[in-house]
């Protein structure tokens, strides 16, 4: 797909290339390649790491400590981190939090949360959905009552991802009973170390533990930490909601996986002695991925290649996370289909390639039921492109 | 012969008894796998004839036809039973009725008493040279192996110069790999070492040996898919019945015709699965051909469209459907698990073709 | 799957089998071979043959002249039919009117037009749709006015297959407009002959003639052309719809095609040296189908055995139009993939076995989009399951 | 470089004028096909340009980018446009490129003023005695090779060894089995029967012929993908209108979510396959490799993802999809014939393995 580059943006990618071969600690590659729930110090660590080089938070504007790229550049940025095994980032600090708080929290919000964010010290978790809300964000029950000098906020949040280690949570509380049930909604910064904050575990069918159910009981926030306006939660949720379309569908992380995976069949021996990747319809297979996978890395490309040339993207910005997740889905099973046996243990003993790859994929292969279901379920973006994009 | 899902009700008895019986002592809960006594349910399992169900009258067994043995192994997959009932309800009969019956008496009397417990070896990279009548190689996995007093060990299946069927006391000698599987049963992977055989330990060799090789994995073939169609008609119903609970944006989700429709397509692929199952059944007794076409086509159903059915299930449940507390994960995990068991799909796209498309030089 | 059937079923259709290898022309079994649309005469020469044979109405109850077999014999009656390349029995006729007339009609309409049904010659068409309607019958807009001796019949017909060459037609009519939707309509059996009778070809993406909107200008019905009792039509057409659930499955067909299309693929050689059907693609394809097929078939015949021994059948019943329907498809794709180039012509040249066989798969493969649109829309078939039977 | 449908909207002028051109002379309506005078058209879309778009500067063309190029096919799509435009717009263009220009100028000069067609003739069995100068053999379906004055023929595209170009003067002499296709569009299988190739009709031979033949052939998948993802795309259009005014069951079919859903789907396929076309249009001028991998990604979506689309626009509109006189079924058979030109979907799917999944042998 190197057509699809400038001669600048090829030059660099070699240069976050070899930053990356340079400055990634192997046993963090490692640790990477391993499992899909890292632990908080691991993604600090390389968050440090690239903060000293400007490069930790590159999609903020220059302002906030951003490095000036376009979204090319910052597409490119991260098919390398993922190729190279770096650890995610946070997501909601460097993707949900700091974009609300610098276009919409206060001067002092700004200056006191977003080194932290910047420099992978603070740790945030998101507070929108709720047990009986799932993808209907309008249904939050949580309530955020004023009192001196602040609010207190009672209710629980459902799929608190990272919870169980975030400093803080950006928390979506009603306000107001007595609108519209999208206008009453706030927008707060809540310390998870009040003590009115207890969390319950939620094992996921990986039997992981990265999600939470968060109870928030006489929770206090003082004033200044309403981010904007009172009642004016919804529009910042969506706001930010709409403008990371491409985020969702994690072609970098699929591109790294698929080939992975390809690696892994090309090493493992096939049914009449040659490499598994040969054997025709697991060729096939891995083909139709593939043609998929790079229809989708030039999907995020178009939405990326407008927003770096200064025009709204185009419609194709509402399918990318539908057809992201289903292939992030296809990939998974595939992999199942190529671990055999090895796939269905629950642990992998030895050290063969087999056994050391498998773990990975079986966590994720269960895990990421997931991803069709969450950031608005792909039968609610169906939904919307019906009605939005083909006016239905 | 057995041609539709309801005659099954001729068989009320059984399957009533047998519901009931589950859902008392192995209804879906987390506690249940801590708290199920194991040994005691096994016994239960035994004084209720499940396993003299598929011996023949002359070992003293209950003579039971294909439908009622798969009826029960469906019963233990709706409550998602991990015990290694298969093994025990559909194939030890099957080589016990192979064996000299001297021998075979006394085995099926303990077996049918659950006294004794079988686990099939299928086969890995097994050889067993008939000159020194050592052992050699790796098993495929074999559930339920750790808890089992006899193996059942299928050796060079893929030829019939080199196969035989060995029954093995189960023992510490050998080497074995314990697995717990994503759907929480455990497995083994047993490693022979030039393990010497007794020639009283080969229930068949050669010729007979493959045939009977290829009628036991067919019979593990249809018995997991039996079990995996109950988890799966199980989780169905689950899910019908949540969505009808579940209110979004102001209405049941059942209500949305996307989730009618996805329901109603799981439901195509569930009933198309029974129908194979109940000519897996028929062909349990059936010709060679037909047994191996029926337990493939139904292991390749249920590894694309049993998969598909259970995933739309996970997915009109939304999260819950994620969480390990809530069935319908499990349901998919028993599906992923039976699907690599026995030959992955792949595998058995590929044995149906042949089976379905000779090759010129076989048809000449 | 010849376990699934009784030692005396396995004779009869050996008795079956026999009888068609003697008695079909071999210039039908080569017509229905060729083509998709048969002529009237090409269906009414068999349905004679059958009917000396006592075989025509095979579905009827003996009364009427049904040879008194199970619903299993029929099936395998059907399923020899197909493989040996009988035409197909004009459908509306057989299948449709003739129930309604034995079960709703008067003994003077029994003895009127039964007789010309069993023997071939009289043919019928369906007047249920409208061009407004489609799926939904309950918006049926025709009307019937009673006048002095009978009634006078006023609208239009859509999709009236076979009208071109029907003798009569059976037609659902608005006799009440005062009442809810399904209440008001009755039954007529209209003479196609009527000079206020006109007929508007509609040719199908196939470039084939077989179907035609019906226009209907003052036409005269006699009091004895009304089935049953006025404004009782819809029970009458429902209860048809529902006791021939398994008649759109098209499994026979479906059978006999798909057969012809693995002797074709193994007649022509891959682009390794091969037959083409050992092509590991094109085998697993093939595979696939096959896979489909079967379950089709045993489905169907659990519905059968029900019926046959005596129980009302499960809810199977309901999902054997859309699998028919979907496998029919499938199967004229993979026939597009077999043909290849030869496939996309609209005429097909010179004696090749290629040649010969594509003029029909072609138009097959193209009329046959209709299957998942007809007799209640694949879409309308899962909305019922997902309330009847699903509860939901 | 174009790495967005918006960008091409620097290109307006080109596409708007072709659009009008085409909705003006070309838009669909039954009696079209008999009405249209296809000598005029063809003179008027050499008036705007069209072939001498894609042509040199050197042989006095317009030196258009891929993009371009696409674009006025993708227009023609869009009106299921049926005259042999593909050959003349995007591959006689690079043959002539590729010619010696004292022989190239002058055709490029007719190319580009309509007075001369081109038309590309696919292998199929086609030899070239290197000793003798015979061709033998038949060629693929060959768009508008009946009405072509050159033909442009691909002969031994298996291996360098036997590979040639050769551009010979349409001749009666050569027997040729004309077809209507199923989308209206005429093609021809040529049978070359010993016929005596003179040196000059040799464009190119051996390797510089073989890589040759591959771009050409590319093209071709390219251009034809592009026409029909101009008319899926035009057929997306049509059936959103015609859903939003069917009533059924008392309301627009538009809003049932089962119709939105699918409508959504093909939405998504057909953005797909706009993402594929991007790239292959600047894939055009890319390395061999790419281009070859943005070909077949193309034609193995089109023959799964874009025709799936385009049942589902038939679905949904019902009874009027099945009419000859509507446009949609014309869309499907449109794409249905793009499908098996040029390689089948198998074909393909078996390249982009070759080329996305290396055999160790290459690799070493």
């Amino acid at each position: 797909m190197d057509a699809f580059f400038t001669a600048d943006e090829i030059a660099f990618r070699d240069e976050v290339r070899a930053f990356i071969r340079e400055n990634l600690p192997t046993d963090l590659a490692q640790k990477t390649r391993d499992g899909i729930h890292l632990a908080r110090e691991d993604m600090a660590r390389w968050n440090t790491i690239l903060d000293k080089r400007g490069w930790a938070v590159h999609h903020w504007p220059t302002e906030y400590g951003g490095p000036g790229w376009t979204p090319i550049q910052r597409f490119i940025f991260e098919a390398e981190c993922a190729s190279g095994d770096a650890p995610p980032l946070s997501v909601f600090g460097l993707y949900l939090v700091g974009p609300t708080i610098y276009t919409f929290g206060s001067s002092e919000q700004r200056a006191r949360y977003l080194p932290g964010i910047r420099s992978g010290e603070t740790f945030w978790c998101q507070g929108y959905s709720e047990p009986d809300a799932g993808s209907d964000l309008a249904a939050v029950r949580t309530t955020a009552r004023k009192v001196e000098g602040g609010w207190i906020i009672d209710g629980s949040k459902a799929w608190t991802s990272e919870g169980h280690f975030a400093d803080l949570m950006i928390c979506l509380a009603r306000t107001n009973p007595n609108v519209k049930p999208q206008a009453g909604l706030s927008l707060f910064i809540v310390d998870m170390k009040d003590k009115g904050i207890s969390l319950q575990p939620v094992i996921t069918i990986d039997s992981g533990h990265s999600v939470n159910t968060t109870f928030m009981d006489n929770v206090f926030v003082p004033d200044d930490g309403l981010i904007g306006e009172v009642d004016k939660g919804w529009t910042y949720a969506k706001f930010l909601l709409s403008h990371e379309r491409t985020n969702n569908a994690q072609v970098h992380r699929s591109r790294r996986e698929f080939t992975r995976l390809k690696d892994l069949a090309a090493a493992l021996p096939g049914s009449g002695g040659g490499r598994l990747i040969d054997e025709p319809a697991m060729c096939r297979r891995f083909t139709l991925v593939e043609a998929n996978l790079v229809s989708l890395e030039i999907t995020v490309l178009r939405v990326l290649a407008d927003q770096t040339e200064g025009r709204e993207p185009g419609p194709e910005a509402s399918i990318v996370k539908i057809i992201g997740s289903e292939l992030q889905q296809r990939i998974t099973e595939l992999a199942m289909e190529v671990l055999g046996e090895e796939g269905i243990k629950a642990e992998h003993e030895g050290d063969s390639l087999l056994a050391q790859e498998a773990q990975g994929w079986t966590e994720r292969h269960l895990f990421r039921r997931v991803v069709t279901i969450y950031a608005g379920s792909n039968e609610i973006q169906k939904t919307i492109i019906a009605r939005s994009v083909l006016g239905m | 012969m057995r041609r539709s899902e309801q005659t099954r009700a001729e068989d009320t008895l059984l399957r009533d008894t047998s519901r009931r019986f589950l859902e008392d002592t192995y209804a879906w809960d987390e506690g249940r796998l801590r708290r199920a006594d194991r040994a005691a349910h096994w016994r239960s399992a035994a004084e209720l004839g499940w396993f003299a169900l598929g011996l023949p009258e002359r070992l003293g067994g209950l003579e039971g036809d294909g439908n009622q043995l798969l009826s029960i192994l469906e019963e233990a997959g709706r409550v998602l039973h991990d015990a290694p009932l298969l093994a025990n309800v559909l194939l030890a009969p099957k080589a016990l009725s192979a064996m000299n019956e001297a021998v075979a008496i006394p085995l099926a009397e303990k077996l049918a008493a659950g006294e004794i417990r079988f686990a099939y070896v299928p086969d890995g990279s097994l050889h067993l040279s008939r000159s020194t009548m050592r052992l050699e190689g790796k098993g495929s996995l074999a559930l339920g192996a750790a808890e089992a007093t006899h193996w059942l060990v299928a050796v060079g299946s893929r030829s019939a110069d080199g196969a035989s069927l060995l029954l093995l006391p189960a023992s510490d000698a050998v080497r074995r790999a314990d697995s717990r599987l994503i759907d929480g049963r455990s497995a083994s992977t047993l490693y022979f070492e030039d393990l010497a055989i007794p020639d009283d330990a080969v229930l068949a060799r050669g010729e007979t040996a493959f045939r009977l090789l290829e009628e036991l994995n067919d019979r593990a073939v249809i018995g997991a898919c039996a079990e995996a169609f109950g988890a799966l008609e199980g989780g169905l119903e689950l899910t019908v019945d949540y969505v009808k609970q579940r209110t979004q944006f102001g209405a049941p989700l059942s209500s949305f015709q996307a989730v009618q429709h996805k329901m109603a397509e799981s439901f195509c692929e569930i009933e198309q699965m029974r129908s194979l199952l109940l000519w897996g059944a028929v062909a349990l007794e059936g010709s060679p051909d037909e047994r191996a076409q029926a337990a493939s086509a139904l292991k390749v159903f249920l590894g694309r469209e049993g998969l598909t059915a259970a995933s739309r299930c996970i997915q009109v449940s939304g999260g819950i459907g994620l969480t390990e507390d809530y069935r319908i994960g499990h349901v998919y995990k028993r599906l992923q698990t039976v699907s690599a068991l026995f030959g992955s799909t792949e595998a058995h796209i590929a044995r149906l073709g042949d089976l379905f498309i000779p090759s010129t030089q076989h048809e000449t």
